[in-house]
């Protein structure tokens, strides 16, 4: 059945394909069910697949080449399919197929909505791409295709100004990141001569000085930090938000943004060899997960709460993952895709029923008008704050534990972990109750509805997974990690320590923080509004900073793309214009200038020129004189 | 003392110098013209004096081309010049700078 | 077959000549349907081509001046196979793109055949003295074209364009006479056949100096940075026509030379320019992007990034490392695609809206939908997008440069950032946001013919982005055989990525004992 | 010794007519010197034994080409006196400086031990004798082809004098007083 693989990407690509040229013509639900039937038919092919894998048969990984692509640098399209890209491929076409179906209900009534779903689908392809590449130059086309989809569909609603800019600042900000990745892959070919997973992993101990290694992992590390939106490139995600919700839901929470993980969790082998550079992806990881944990808090507009709180998430996989507990990482990649998604859409939801207003405070008291989505948000807000037995407490618990087996620095970060832990539920807390608690604070002329039964069904689908997800990879049976394990042969796992009085410790602890964080979000925001500003007063000018995510962007505004303009501006009008064309210019001018003075020789006086000739004569025959040795 | 062919030679020199003086100093073109005939005239008298030294006949031949140049030249000089001064009253060379650059 | 290459496209200029001008409407078409005879035997010339010889293929040589040894001889190999197949695409489409143009149709025509059958003579020609030839006759088509159907500052830019290019040239000349000699002192006669020229032993300034002759040329051609101030005002004021054939193969006669004779002819003198050479490409690659962030005109913004991608090209060439080299060469065809379809459909705005300024645009894509979808697909091909033709050659150039040229890569490939910036934020001023101009409102969107002039390119763009074998094989033997020679001759050693690989092996083997 | 006397006397009238030529203020005057210089200069080629051509100078220059120039002369009325100032700038001082480099460089050559007037073939025993036989053999022998272009010359001459004066007759009559 491996050869069946290609057909993975071969559907959606299809579906996109198909669609563009016929969408308008198939109309408004069927074009929406084709491309959900397109990934719904990958996601078959891929459970078929995943079979040998479950049952543990696949122990090494499959190879199905297409057709070789660029082999002067060992680059072909060609499938590699271990545990590790099974996973990922389930994650992408499950949540994928269910937010395809979503979105047939929101995008109910978009004059181009076949038009978005030609975008979701060919975003489909690139992410299985992305997943499946055996090699890292097919790794690289399906990371640049993601972000050519992102730009596409965050600036799906053209129309909007702002929408274009932040899909252009998107596609921009990855663009850095995969200069990193690019950078990376030159130093990789430099070694190693190819590029193709198999000639890399296995003799990368052999090849590799710790030096270049380290350096391989740095720059991997930049590339995942554009694409997985960490903290020195991640100020694209929250203008991601101008996107319609599925967009945010998908690639903005589920897949895309998981990419950097999985590209670390498949370099593995690169970064056995540089401890130092996975330190840094998880000092990366706890800090983007600490500050961005903290402007979550401020935010007001229940997409950006969830951008930021994407962004915090992130960070703790980037934790795990740099301190070696690439399961850990993958684990929470899973669940956080569950409950994320289903974050997002219970918002898009809430925004279509709410005619597309996005500021929670003028939201409250949504429970009664909108119950499913209200329950479903509520699991998904336990599921994220690390309540037991729900899906984010086993695997934000299992990176904490990783964390604090690491070592003194590893328990440095537990600490940040917990602390991001708290803030975490707190504003997820926050969130709802602003949302669906107290009192209704609607503009007039507002009356929410529960959305149809297209858009619950997959909320209610993903509430059960975010229930049950966890248990897939629990202290007491680690299915998950057996499961990953031939992914990660001959590296040692990072895992939480066996002992269970440990275990029990860590996990009182953390799941306290949670409880911790929802008190207080609970008894702040359970309030009239007047409660909610003197408690943000407590907290004085932090609050203000929170709520402008620390004026990041003016920042980078004022440092990079203010003087880079006026760098291009002084190099293209000051010194392209004036100096080069100048000179090239000047000479025609010199020439004149020269041709003008020499005019007044020609006087026209027969006599001036008798003068003129005589002198040539003269200086002649002194020359010969003189040259031929006369005098 | 005898006569050697080269003072055949500087006599032809001077008369060519005093002919070319005339050209640049005077500013009638009849005189202008006399003055390239005599620069002619002392190209003749070198080609002859060279033929005497040398022993070749070859220098006298040669007189008679520049013979017929010169004559050639006056005729079409002197037509040009009653042309030109058909219109214009003085003989003077300087008003025709009509060609100045 | 090379002869008829160039004789069909000179005869066709001439049948279009005899047609009478009142008969005006009849040249375009006759012109159209007489350039495709040579995209057939274009066509035919590809697929025959062997792909495993780097020796020169389907060669001709008659003997035109036998004292001086020159000699109407002519060939084609992987380098040049490329760019014989993209001239002869671009004639076609060109034409078809130039209905607008109602005054002397006859005399264009005329002009863009003659400037074909010039090109591929450029690129076929293996005797120097008539590349020289065929690389001087290539201009006055295009000063003409450009002077007389270009628009406001057409006459200048002409008259900068052919002064320009002669001044390089004529340093050019030099050199070609110079090696003639040479050829005459060493072997008794004089000859400008290259493979003859190729055996010649040079002191090293001799060498040097020939190399430098050469590369003025050719950088005044490509263009490379301080020599580049001609493309955007040749660009700006040529008509669409001759902007497409301008960006899309005048400018590869720069690189195409720069692979063919400085590297081909001067080894040693070659790896000794690297890093000047490099240098520059760099520097063009960077200032080009960052300069085209600015550009107020659209046409301006795709010169410069033109600027930026060749110099991509140069530093390809000179990476000498074989995957840069087939990066190179690629790319030259690759660019040609890309930026030819851009000028295009600049070309088409400047039909509907008569200005080409960014200013005076805005919300297009709510009103030219089909168009705004081609514009954007174009500019992602042009950014190097995977899947498309702009990646596979900027990627292999970049991979294939790291090995002997670190540092100069790792800038180079900031250039990937510019490229996104200056396209996407015109792509955005021009077309997203709600159309503000009432002209803006009533522009209409692709007719059937623009679609049928765009629709071949964008094919190839996707056909060469996903499966550009089909080029990769016709060039390796060709590029391997310019690094072999280079090599043999000199002391410089072509970095085997992956050698070293097997180098640390071996090395760490050594020291376990 | 009587050809260096002869020598001398000659010289002294050739550069005497020479000088009236250019000193002379009225053209006939100068006309009258240049005849006188061209007589000299038969003369001595007599002495040089170039009968032929002394016969052809006298015939040819002093009686055609000198009538020609007094016949213009008088046509065009200019046989009045002219004022010898110089209108043109820097003429003069331009010419002086010509005069004093050319004197400079004669004296430099003559001094000079250096420059000495070797013939390129030895010198002959024995002169040439210019009689018209001698001189019409290479005259159409040797340098038939150089005779007959002198020929066309002439011709062309003739015809470019007759054009030159039938385009002015079209031309209004000015007044040329």
């Amino acid at each position: 059945m491996i050869e069946l693989l290609p057909l993975v990407i071969a559907l959606p690509l299809a579906g996109a394909v198909f669609l563009h040229f016929f969408g308008r013509r198939i109309g408004e639900p069927a074009s929406g069910w084709i491309a959900t039937l397109a990934i719904g038919a990958a996601f078959v092919v891929g459970l078929v697949n995943a079979v040998p894998a479950f049952t543990g048969e696949l122990h090494h990984a499959e190879h199905v080449a297409i057709w070789d692509w660029m082999p002067a640098i060992g680059a072909s399209l060609e499938i590699q399919w271990d545990a590790l890209s099974v996973l990922m491929t389930l994650v992408v076409t499950g949540v994928g197929t269910l937010i395809h179906v979503f979105a047939i209900g929101y995008m109910h009534g978009d004059p181009r909505f076949s038009r978005f779903f030609t975008y979701l689908n060919l975003f489909a392809a690139s992410m299985l791409t992305l997943v499946l590449a055996g090699n890292f130059a097919m790794l690289f086309m399906g990371w640049e295709l993601v972000g050519l989809c992102s730009y596409l569909l965050i600036s799906f609603w053209y129309t909007k100004p702002s929408a274009a800019a932040a899909g252009k600042k998107a596609f921009v900000v990855n663009r850095i990141g995969d200069f990193g990745f690019m950078v990376a892959l030159m130093l990789i070919f430099l070694n190693f001569g190819t590029l193709s997973y198999g000639g890399v992993f296995e003799r990368a101990g052999e090849v590799l000085t710790t030096g270049t290694a380290v350096a391989i992992g740095l720059l991997l590390l930049v590339g995942a930090a554009g694409k997985s939106a960490q903290v020195p490139l991640y100020v694209w995600l929250p203008d991601a938000m101008e996107g319609p919700t599925p967009v945010s839901a998908l690639i903005h929470a589920a897949t895309m943004v998981t990419a950097g993980v999985y590209v670390v969790s498949r370099a593995a082998a690169i970064f056995e060899l540089a401890p130092a550079a996975g330190y840094a992806v998880a000092t990366v990881g706890a800090v983007t997960a600490l500050w961005a944990a903290t402007i979550a808090i401020g935010q007001s507009d229940i997409k950006k709460v969830l951008a930021y709180s994407t962004v915090s998430q992130l960070g703790y996989m980037f934790l795990a993952a740099g301190l070696g507990g690439y399961v850990a990482a993958v684990f929470h990649l899973m669940t956080h895709a569950f409950f994320k998604a289903l974050l997002f859409l219970g918002s898009g939801s809430v925004i279509h029923g709410m005619a597309d207003e996005q500021d929670m405070r003028k939201m409250g008291g949504l429970r009664k008008h909108m119950p499913t989505t209200a329950a479903t948000m509520g699991v998904a807000t336990l599921a994220i704050a690390g309540i037991p037995p729900l899906a984010g407490f086993w695997s934000k618990d299992e990176i904490l534990g990783v964390a604090f087996e690491g070592g003194t620095y590893g328990q440095v970060l537990w600490v940040v972990g917990l602390i991001t832990a708290m803030l975490t539920a707190f504003y997820m807390t926050r969130q709802w109750v602003m949302v669906f608690m107290g009192e209704p604070r609607w503009d007039d002329g507002v009356h929410p509805h529960e959305s149809p039964r297209v858009m619950t069904i997959p909320l209610v689908i993903l509430a059960v997974l975010s229930v049950v997800g966890g248990l897939v990879n629990t202290p007491f049976r680690l299915g998950l990690e057996h499961f990953l394990h031939p992914a990660f042969e001959g590296i040692d796992l990072a895992h939480p320590s066996e002992e269970m009085s440990v275990f029990a410790i860590l996990a009182a602890v953390s799941v306290l923080a949670g409880v911790a964080g929802i008190a207080v979000g609970y008894l702040v925001y359970n309030r009239p509004p007047a409660r909610w500003t003197k408690f943000q007063e407590g907290f004085g000018g932090l609050w203000t900073a929170w709520e402008q995510a620390y004026r990041v962007d003016d920042i980078y505004g004022a440092t990079i793309v203010k003087p880079g303009k006026r760098l291009a501006d002084a190099a293209a009008f000051k010194f392209d214009l004036p100096v080069i064309d100048g000179l090239v210019n000047g000479a025609g001018w010199l020439v004149r200038t020269v041709g003008s003075k020499l005019r007044v020789v020609q006087t026209g006086l027969v006599r001036n020129y008798g003068v003129l000739f005589v002198a040539g004569v003269l200086a002649a025959v002194i020359w010969m004189v003189v040259a031929g040795g006369g005098v | 003392m005898t006569v050697t062919p080269g003072w055949y030679m500087t006599l032809a020199a001077v008369l060519f110098a005093i002919g070319l003086l005339g050209i640049l100093v005077r500013r009638n073109a009849l005189i202008m013209f006399m003055c390239v005939e005599l620069m002619l005239n002392a190209v003749n008298l070198t080609f002859v004096a060279a033929g005497r030294a040398l022993g070749l006949i070859d220098g006298q031949v040669s007189v008679f081309f520049v013979l017929v140049v010169a004559a050639a030249e006056v005729v079409i000089g002197l037509a040009i010049i009653v042309a030109v001064f058909r219109q214009r009253s003085s003989a003077s060379v300087d008003e025709l700078s009509g060609l100045s650059g | 077959m090379l002869t008829s290459l160039i004789v069909v496209p000179a005869v066709a200029a001439l049948i279009v000549a005899l047609v009478p001008s009142r008969r005006s409407e009849l040249h375009l078409p006759l012109g159209f349907g007489l350039s495709v005879i040579p995209l057939a035997i274009a066509g035919v010339l590809f697929f025959e081509f062997e792909t495993g010889s780097a020796a020169m293929q389907f060669t001709e040589h008659v003997p035109w001046y036998e004292p001086w040894g020159i000699a109407w001889s002519l060939g084609v190999d992987g380098i040049s196979l490329g760019m014989i197949v993209l001239t002869t695409i671009l004639i076609p489409i060109s034409l078809a793109a130039s209905t607008h143009i109602d005054q002397r149709v006859k005399e264009f025509v005329v002009f863009t055949l003659l400037l074909e059958a010039g090109l591929i003579g450029t690129f076929l020609a293996t005797d120097l003295f008539l590349f020289f030839v065929f690389f001087e006759a290539v201009l006055v088509p295009m000063y003409f074209i450009i002077g007389i159907w270009g628009s406001e500052r057409r006459i200048y830019a002409a008259v900068k364009f052919f002064l320009y290019t002669a001044f390089g040239s004529a340093f050019m000349l030099a050199a070609i006479i110079a090696l003639g000699l040479i050829h005459a002192s060493q072997t008794g006669a004089p000859s400008f056949e290259l493979a003859d020229l190729m055996s010649l032993e040079f002191s090293g300034s001799q060498e040097r100096w020939l190399f430098a002759a050469f590369a003025i040329a050719f950088a005044i051609k490509v263009p490379l940075f301080p020599v580049h101030t001609w493309l955007p005002d040749a660009h700006v004021e040529a008509p669409t026509a001759g902007s497409v054939l301008l960006a899309g193969v005048m400018l590869k006669l720069g690189t195409y030379g720069l692979l063919r004779f400085n590297l081909g002819l001067f080894p040693q003198a070659s790896v000794d320019f690297i890093p000047l050479m490099a240098t520059l490409a760099v520097i063009g690659i960077v200032y080009g992007a960052i300069v085209a962030i600015v550009q107020p005109d659209l046409k301006k913004l795709v010169a410069y990034s033109s600027v930026s991608h060749l110099g991509f090209i140069v530093l390809g060439t000179f990476a000498l490392t074989s995957a840069g080299l087939q990066g190179a060469v690629i790319q030259n065809i690759n660019h040609g695609l890309t930026t030819g379809a851009l000028f295009l459909l600049v070309g088409m705005l400047y039909e509907r809206r008569h200005t080409k300024k960014i200013a005076e645009f805005g919300g297009l894509a709510k009103v030219m939908p089909i168009f705004a979808g081609v514009f954007l697909f174009t500019t992602f091909a042009s950014i190097g997008l995977p899947g498309l033709n702009g990646f596979v050659g900027e990627f292999l150039v970049l991979i294939g440069t790291y090995p002997t040229l670190q540092v100069f890569a790792i800038i180079a490939a900031s250039g990937v950032i510019f490229a996104a910036v200056y396209l996407l934020w015109a792509y955005e001023r021009v077309f997203t946001g709600e159309p503000d101009r009432e002209e803006n409102k009533v522009l209409s969107d692709l007719s059937g013919r623009e679609i049928a002039v765009l629709a071949p390119l964008v094919v190839l763009m996707v056909v060469l982005g996903l499966y550009p074998k089909i080029l990769l094989d016709r060039t390796a033997a060709s590029t391997e055989a310019v690094l072999d020679r280079i090599e043999a001759v000199t002391d410089y050693e072509v970095p085997e990525p992956g050698r070293l690989a097997d180098v640390f092996v071996v090395a760490e083997s050594e020291e376990g004992e | 010794m009587i050809e260096t006397i002869l020598f001398f006397v000659l010289a002294a009238t050739s550069l005497a007519g020479a000088i009236t030529v250019i000193a002379a203020r009225n053209p006939v005057h100068s006309a009258m010197g240049l005849l006188g210089t061209l007589f000299s200069l038969a003369v001595i080629y007599v002495v040089n034994l170039a009968h032929l051509v002394a016969a052809v100078q006298v015939i040819v220059y002093a009686g055609a080409v000198m009538t020609l120039f007094l016949f213009v002369i008088m046509l065009i009325g200019v046989d009045k006196a002219e004022e010898r100032d110089e209108t043109l700038p820097y003429q003069r001082q331009l010419v002086i400086g010509l005069a004093v480099i050319t004197c400079g460089l004669a004296i430099a050559l003559a001094t000079g031990s250096g420059f000495r007037w070797t013939p390129a073939a030895p010198a002959a025993a024995q002169a040439p004798n210019g009689t018209i036989e001698n001189v019409a053999e290479p005259l159409f022998g040797e340098w038939l082809l150089a005779f007959e272009a002198t020929a066309l010359l002439l011709t062309i001459a003739a015809a470019g004098a007759i054009a030159l004066a039938y385009f002015r007759r079209g031309a209004p009559e000015e007044v040329a007083e």
